[in-house]
């Protein structure tokens, strides 16, 4: 059967060249980092020139500031936490939005339920935040801004380098979670001013299970693990080294080929013309301001588990809006706070290109799509008639 | 972690050892890491002629030890009084963050080995 | 060069077998194990099976009592600021012992800046906690004991059984961290009886980078991270797949090779022999009460760097309990809790066996150790006259 992927928003395929420079890692060069003979001297190199890669892919002034984390959920749980405890004499008042991801939202809320104070911005209809709303929000009290450079359930691209312009005035330090811009759209930390920034190797072609937290020389953050003295005492354990490289490699690779985004975003404009061509289907997130890999409509009178199982039946990929499967049975809350109605967001579906796309893939899916839906509308109660 | 030259110094130390006869004895001590470092002196006409040294001591701590036996030697007691610290360490080619300390250790060593040969030439 | 590796507490090559295992992860089993579609069903699979593969390895009851972690050190993290989280509304008091890994030394240090009470046990000159010391030490307000199962640096096994019969004797949590015992001692959590337990793989013959935490069903423990709903929601983010898979191998190849160990503890003897044959050299850690891979001395008037650094260029990979290079330039606190001077305590040598050493190894060490020794005393104001 024929396989399409148009999930890449939660994970890509590992590129078989960053494979490679991850595989000695797996073989002679086992030492570990931290050890002082030459089996451990020779494996910390490589850790260093794959945190000097990823510095230079965000552009970072300093190779120091990059932590390895686990990933990005760990990333965004350090920068978020790290702060809250190394500021909670200052101040505790974090800003966030309503439509970020777990990692950010959840931890979020835990410092909610420690008695600090938590502001979620509203988007508008496109899964933008108001940057009115922002300013009238920062407070003394205002430690942290954390907002998503790019939405992952609907690609929509946030400000912020404005969200940092008004920080700045306050004093506030700025987080921004890049775990999906980086790799499609230019992720500079010094253009975006941000002081942390949360990238994480699986969505650009590298491995699972790593990702790094950039955080700007003389930030305050608190270590919320310890330990061993590894990733300048911030996050102690013996490092994923093999992930490390990947990580590296991947950095490198993203950074070099915004080229490719180009191709990307045509086809994901014809997607989403080709979606849009059936009826009581509607564009979910900003028609400019999106990555380029990012599709997400609604497709009305049917739900999303039950698109997708379908879709997998022809061998694509994809997924929903519909947190049906995740554990939870609510509709995607990026959705509902773009004010689509509980059905409408219970019927979302995203396709999310990747590097290995093709046109043809493309044509596949807008074959099988309409069939799909029109065989699932013909079950549904609030279809037709 | 270490440069070239602290890893030949560490291996080939120079001036290992002991003068019998020395015009001058410093030792100190690093409570912190517990290294013991002591440098002896032969003297003649205000030139440092000889300087020999023990050290117990990690890595750049016998470094630091062979390098300043080679910078003071052919000094004058007031040259060899102007040696730093920071010249030991970077005359090694810099050493790592942690072991800034080691260094003071050479500098203080010969240091107090000074002040032995002048208080015994009063 | 020859080149002897006998640093195996501080990491193990990876098992070639294992490898294999991990390598259809990064190549077509992509998926995300979260994902709906099969790509991420596939995958789903191979998670919960690694999870089944560790879960039989320690005997536990059922697989969802193995929660993956990034390593040793996160799980220590977990299960300490886990338990104590979730226990704070009964007490405040942990019991650890003063010869713990930095993982959990450091954690408990962090509790008690919070407010938390930690009692930290003394050892004797072996390295073994005094169990009489402990029964006086439980009160009212105890809610863990945390005491590891074998010590990285002196390789001494502690008398967990016993630690737990006393500790259920008040209801008190225990746990272990069995990144050391485990594939060298038989680690059954039944047996052992504690709550929960530490496991890290790449000390094992797995991947660095994971490792996971048994927590027995029914024990309170709160998340620390905050996000997605994997594992159990105890510990959230994209899972470290071919890392788990690797896990679950090494695991199992782990728990069915405790034969292999009857010769390492030969070759352990005959190290142990060769050394002491040195004027003023000491064996640390206790003599029956010991890993079948440790070999720790103590060698008067010479410090332990020093001697890491002679070994390495003669090929030999070893570290000290000195902690010179690690950040810190403290003695080792194990090595200073178990009464040694601090002088003696700088000059010690641990030696740690693997499958892959031969006695043409050892033979290279018993020949090279005394030469490195006897120049570096040369060079000792300590030493002689
Ligand atoms: C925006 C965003 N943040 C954080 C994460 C979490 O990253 P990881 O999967 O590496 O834990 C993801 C992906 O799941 C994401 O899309
Ligand atoms: C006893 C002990 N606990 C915990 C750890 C930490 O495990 P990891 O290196 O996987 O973080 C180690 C190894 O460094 C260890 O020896
Ligand atoms: S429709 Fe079945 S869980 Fe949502
Ligand atoms: S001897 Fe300990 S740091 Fe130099």
């Amino acid at each position: 059967m024929k396989k399409v992927y148009l999930d890449h928003a939660a994970t890509t395929p590992l590129n078989p060249k960053i494979l490679e420079t991850m595989l000695p890692f797996y073989k002679d060069l086992f030492g570990n980092p931290s050890s002082v003979h030459s089996f451990g001297r020779e494996v910390k190199k490589h850790v260093d020139k794959a945190r000097n890669q990823v510095a230079e892919a965000i552009n970072a002034d300093y190779d120091e500031e990059v932590i390895f984390t686990s990933g990005g959920t760990e990333a965004d749980n350090l920068a978020i936490l790290g702060v809250a405890a190394a500021l909670k004499d200052k101040g505790k008042h974090i800003i966030t939005s309503s439509v970020e991801h777990h990692a950010t939202l959840d931890t979020c809320d835990a410092l909610a339920k420690e008695g600090y104070k938590v502001t979620r911005l509203s988007v508008d209809e496109y899964g933008v935040i108001d940057l009115d709303e922002l300013k009238s929000a920062i407070s003394e009290d205002t430690i942290l801004i954390t907002i998503m450079h790019a939405n992952n359930e609907v690609g929509t691209i946030q400000p912020i380098k404005e969200v940092v312009d008004i920080a700045k005035k306050h004093n506030v330090y700025v987080h921004t979670d890049a775990v999906q811009s980086f790799g499609q759209i230019p992720v500079d930390v010094n253009q975006l001013g941000v002081d942390l920034l949360t990238i994480s190797a699986h969505k650009i072609y590298g491995p699972k299970g790593i990702g790094a937290l950039y955080v700007r020389k003389g930030t305050k953050l608190k270590n919320t693990a310890h330990g061993g003295g590894q990733e300048s005492k911030i996050r102690p354990g013996t490092e994923n080294v093999a992930g490390i490289v990947g990580l590296g490699e991947a950095a490198r690779l993203a950074s070099t080929s915004l080229d490719e985004i180009k191709d990307m975003e045509r086809k994901r404009d014809r997607l989403i013309e080709g979606l849009l061509k059936m009826e009581d289907v509607k564009l979910n997130g900003h028609p400019s301001k999106r990555l380029p890999s990012n599709v997400n409509v609604s497709i009305e009178f049917i739900e999303g588990e039950a698109l997708i199982l379908s879709l997998d039946m022809e061998g694509i990929a994809a997924s929903s809006g519909s947190a049906c499967t995740s554990g939870s049975l609510d509709p995607s809350h990026v959705l509902m706070h773009m004010g689509l109605s509980h059905q409408t967001a219970h019927g979302s579906l995203r396709l999310t290109l990747g590097k290995g796309n093709t046109d043809e893939d493309i044509d596949y899916v807008l074959d099988r799509v309409p069939k799909i839906v029109e065989r699932l509308r013909s079950m549904s109660p609030l279809y037709g008639n | 972690m270490y440069t070239e030259k602290v890893m030949d110094h560490f291996q080939n130390p120079r001036n290992v050892g002991e003068i019998k006869d020395a015009d001058g004895v410093g030792e100190v001590g690093n409570v912190k890491c517990g290294d013991i470092m002591r440098i002896y002196l032969k003297v003649t006409d205000n030139v440092i002629k000889d300087v020999k040294f023990r050290t117990f001591g990690c890595g750049a701590a016998i470094a630091t030890s062979s390098v300043i036996t080679e910078m003071a030697v052919g000094k004058t007691i007031e040259e060899a009084l102007e040696l730093t610290n920071k010249q030991v360490a970077d005359e090694l080619g810099g050493l790592p963050p942690v072991k800034m300390h080691c260094s003071n250790l050479a500098a203080d060593a010969l240091k107090t080995a000074i002040e032995d040969y002048k208080e015994n030439n009063k």
